[in-house]
């Protein structure tokens, strides 16, 4: 096993097919890297809605209490 | 026993605390995969004598692929499975399954078709394969935009479920025709799959389909966590799952 | 073979169901047998789930909790019996505008696979709802309430035992409900069932009763204990 | 088909005329509307020499495909109204509720759905190959290709139609999820057109057309009418 290419603006260039395979690569690394995010953001975004509800319940608790204590 | 078994798999929150120790470990053995082989084909493949260092790009564009079309078929089976048995995990896994598949799938055209401006002169050839992706990201657009469409959830269920299963008929017969009319259209001048591949490339491409399908179980068990967290949010161990943690 | 069906017994009944539309409970803990000559009126204010109990009980959905039978089966292995004896009257009159009230009732008895004297069954039963004379004009030349009529003209048509009726009585005249009233009497007394939801008092011997407000999720319930 | 079942159970058969009667009925009330995608199909034609080119040659070229193609649309833009009316007005849940399987209430109803459009839509196709300078040896198989290919795309289609006859803005969707599926039917029905007018024998392409014609017979029912039962069921 031996790197392929004598200097690294060569292994860049890979003899005129850089462009492509450079292009390919980084097109993969863009969709696994939306793949990856996208259900962790879904999850932040339950995970502040859930917040939110939760707050809105105390709230209403809260002023539940209140009114019975007057 | 088996049916006990069945269905606790049906049971979301079973799943759902049952697959959380996989999680890391789906992740990281399958991005390493990924990477060591990406890293191989890029510096240390030797050079292909016909298309040069073009065919560097087969090691991502034949494994998306394989996986894009294994996608829908693990789609059209989990809305299956969600019809007949009216499993709700079923369901939810059909409906990830989608939007992952067409972004592999969309990954797969894109590669094939920067792969054959070197190779053929142009970007984009009417050649049985790339058509056939081609089709395929249409059949996964059309259960996305079909299960966006309906407000309620069970008839979105129900509704992309048959359309998968009725995709799954027609895939092999769309393909079959595709490559009979390519045959018909396009002596055999153009041709890209090199008859024997050396063992030395072969085994990096085995392992790098190895890989995605790794990849594409833990993202289609991660949004399924997603969507079991989004659809059970009223009870209380999604409660408990989600504060614990914020 | 209608002789054959009129001595076989009819048996439903509703077994723990609970239902639920848009993620909301709208009752649940339901029991009910219903049998041969029973006039069972759901009663409930809007949105209390009588269409959707309604529709549960046609089989057009399915309730979230609990089984439907018929005969002692569950309604999905025996739907072919079951929906042999089925007449339902929907929200929708299933009554299509282009054609007329005579060419609508021919399509419904062409679905039971009855043509014995049709268009003499068919002249009667239109004659029996008001609407002798506009066999031939086409449906969309009649007011609300003649459309209706046309759906109910079925009543008089069908062989069916088992009525399910959604509101039947709206866009009715006095004269008409009484005459329909009549109608579900002699059904009962034959060995039919009706089932029916519909605000108005009824005036029947055999009419059973039962009021979804009684059948509210308990709190806990509507909490998540799904 | 019909008859078979007709022996085992009289009610089928009648269930099946009934349905297929009262269609057809409607279909000819509303002839205005029969017209609309014979229009569409003329017009399209029509448009192919303004955009492309008028010469004869190039026309003869695109016949086979244009034509396939735009039968493929015509076809697709009747759709939409296959069961809309009958969701609306109540009839559809009724045609469920029968005892007999939907399987052959939908077959009368797609049948009516193929008398109505793939039918005269086959049946003007040669006199738009005139329009399109189609070679004489393309108009035989081109009548042969349509009237098997339409059966296909008016059963396909109908899966379609069904998932989304409960949305509101369902025409558009509707096109999306049904011309995929529409990709083997058009790549033979036009391959045996042109096979025909380069000389070669096109009964291949015939028989393949025959056998999905077979298969969404078999098939396609099954998947409408559960998309049906979804439809209603709300």
């Amino acid at each position: 096993m031996q790197f392929r290419f004598d200097s690294f603006a060569e292994f860049l260039s890979m003899a005129g097919h850089g462009p492509y395979v450079w292009a390919c690569y980084f097109a993969a690394v863009l969709a696994l890297g939306y793949i990856i995010l996208a259900p962790i953001s879904r999850r932040k975004s339950i995970q502040t809605q859930l917040l939110r509800q939760e707050k809105i319940a105390e709230q209403q608790l809260a002023m539940q209490n209140n009114n019975s204590n007057a | 026993m088996a049916w006990q078994w069945f269905h606790r798999l049906g049971s979301p929150k079973w799943f759902y605390e049952k697959t959380t120790a996989w999680m890391p470990w789906l992740l990281s053995i399958s991005l390493l995969i990924i990477i060591s082989v990406s890293i191989w084909a890029l510096g240390f493949a030797p050079m292909d004598a016909k298309q040069g260092n073009s065919y560097r790009i087969m090691y991502l564009h034949v494994p998306t692929s394989i996986v894009a079309m294994a996608a829908y078929y693990v789609m059209a089976i989990a809305g299956g499975i969600g019809i007949i048995w009216k499993m709700k995990l079923s369901n939810m896994v059909m409906k990830v399954a989608a939007p992952i598949g067409a972004v592999l799938t969309a990954l797969a055209l894109f590669t094939g078709a920067v792969w054959g401006k070197p190779t053929w002169g142009t970007y984009w050839v009417w050649d049985a394969r790339i058509t056939s992706v081609l089709i395929l990201l249409f059949l996964y657009l059309g259960v996305i935009a079909l299960q966006e469409a309906f407000s309620d959830q069970e008839m979105a269920d129900k509704a992309s479920a048959i359309l998968s299963l009725v995709g799954t008929v027609n895939i092999p017969i769309i393909y079959k025709s595709v490559d009979w009319w390519f045959t018909l259209h396009q002596p055999a001048s153009i041709k890209m799959t090199s008859s024997s591949i050396a063992s030395e490339m072969l085994y990096p491409l085995l392992a790098m389909i190895i890989g995605f399908y790794l990849f594409f179980t833990w993202a289609l068990l991660s949004a399924t966590r997603s969507e079991i967290l989004q659809r059970e949010i009223k009870t209380k161990w999604v409660k408990q799952a989600l504060l614990q943690k914020a | 073979m209608a002789n054959s069906k009129d001595q076989q017994a009819l048996a439903i009944s509703l077994d723990n169901i609970a239902c639920q539309r848009d993620e909301r409970q709208l009752f649940s803990g339901l029991s009910i047998e219903i049998n041969a000559g029973d006039v069972l009126q759901l009663l409930g204010p809007n949105g209390a789930g009588k269409t959707t109990l309604l529709r549960c009980l046609v089989s057009l959905s399915q309730p979230a909790v609990g089984e439907i039978r018929f005969n002692g089966q569950a309604l999905h292995q025996n739907l072919y019996a079951y929906r042999s004896q089925l007449l339902y009257l929907g929200h929708l009159a299933g009554i299509k505008s282009t054609l007329s009230p005579a060419e609508n009732l021919r399509w419904y008895a062409g679905l039971e696979g009855d043509d014995v004297n049709l268009e003499e069954r068919i002249e009667t039963a239109l004659k029996e709802v008001g609407l002798y004379g506009y066999e031939d004009q086409s449906c969309f030349n009649l007011s609300a309430g003649q459309q209706r009529r046309v759906a109910l003209a079925r009543l008089y048509l069908s062989k069916a035992r088992i009525w399910v009726l959604d509101e039947p009585l709206t866009a009715i005249d006095k004269a008409g409900i009484a005459k329909l009233e009549r109608r579900f009497a002699e059904h009962s007394a034959s060995g039919g069932i009706v089932i029916l939801s519909t605000h108005q008092d009824l005036k029947l011997d055999t009419l059973k009763q039962v009021d979804l407000q009684d059948y509210l999720p308990t709190p806990d319930m509507l909490m998540g204990g799904l | 088909m019909s008859s078979s079942l007709h022996s085992s159970n009289p009610t089928v058969g009648k269930a099946f005329w009934a349905t297929l009667k009262r269609d057809l009925k409607i279909a000819i009330r509303h002839r205005g509307e029969l017209a609309n995608p014979l229009i569409f199909f003329l017009l399209v034609i029509t448009m192919v020499p303004l955009g492309v080119s008028p010469s004869p040659k190039t026309l003869a070229m695109l016949a086979p495909g244009m034509l396939w193609v735009v039968a493929l649309l015509a076809t697709l833009l009747s759709l939409d109204a296959l069961f809309r009316s009958d969701f609306d007005d109540g009839t559809l849940e009724q045609l469920l509720l029968s005892p007999q399987s939907s399987y052959i209430n939908v077959m009368a109803k797609v049948f009516v759905h193929w008398l109505t459009t793939g039918v005269p839509l086959t049946l003007v196709a040669p006199l738009l190959g005139v329009m399109m300078s189609l070679p004489e040896a393309g108009y035989i198989p081109l009548l042969l290709s349509l009237l098997l290919g339409t059966g296909s795309l008016s059963l396909i289609g109908a899966i379609g139609a069904a998932l989304t006859v409960s949305l509101r803005k369902g025409g558009l969707l509707l096109s999306l999820i049904v011309m995929p599926l529409y990709v083997p039917v058009l790549i033979f029905g036009a391959s045996g057109v042109r096979a025909a007018i380069e000389g070669f024998a096109y009964n291949t392409q015939l028989a393949v057309l025959g056998s999905f014609l077979a298969l969404a017979i078999i098939a396609a029912p099954l998947a409408i009418a559960g998309a049906l039962k979804m439809s209603v069921n709300n």
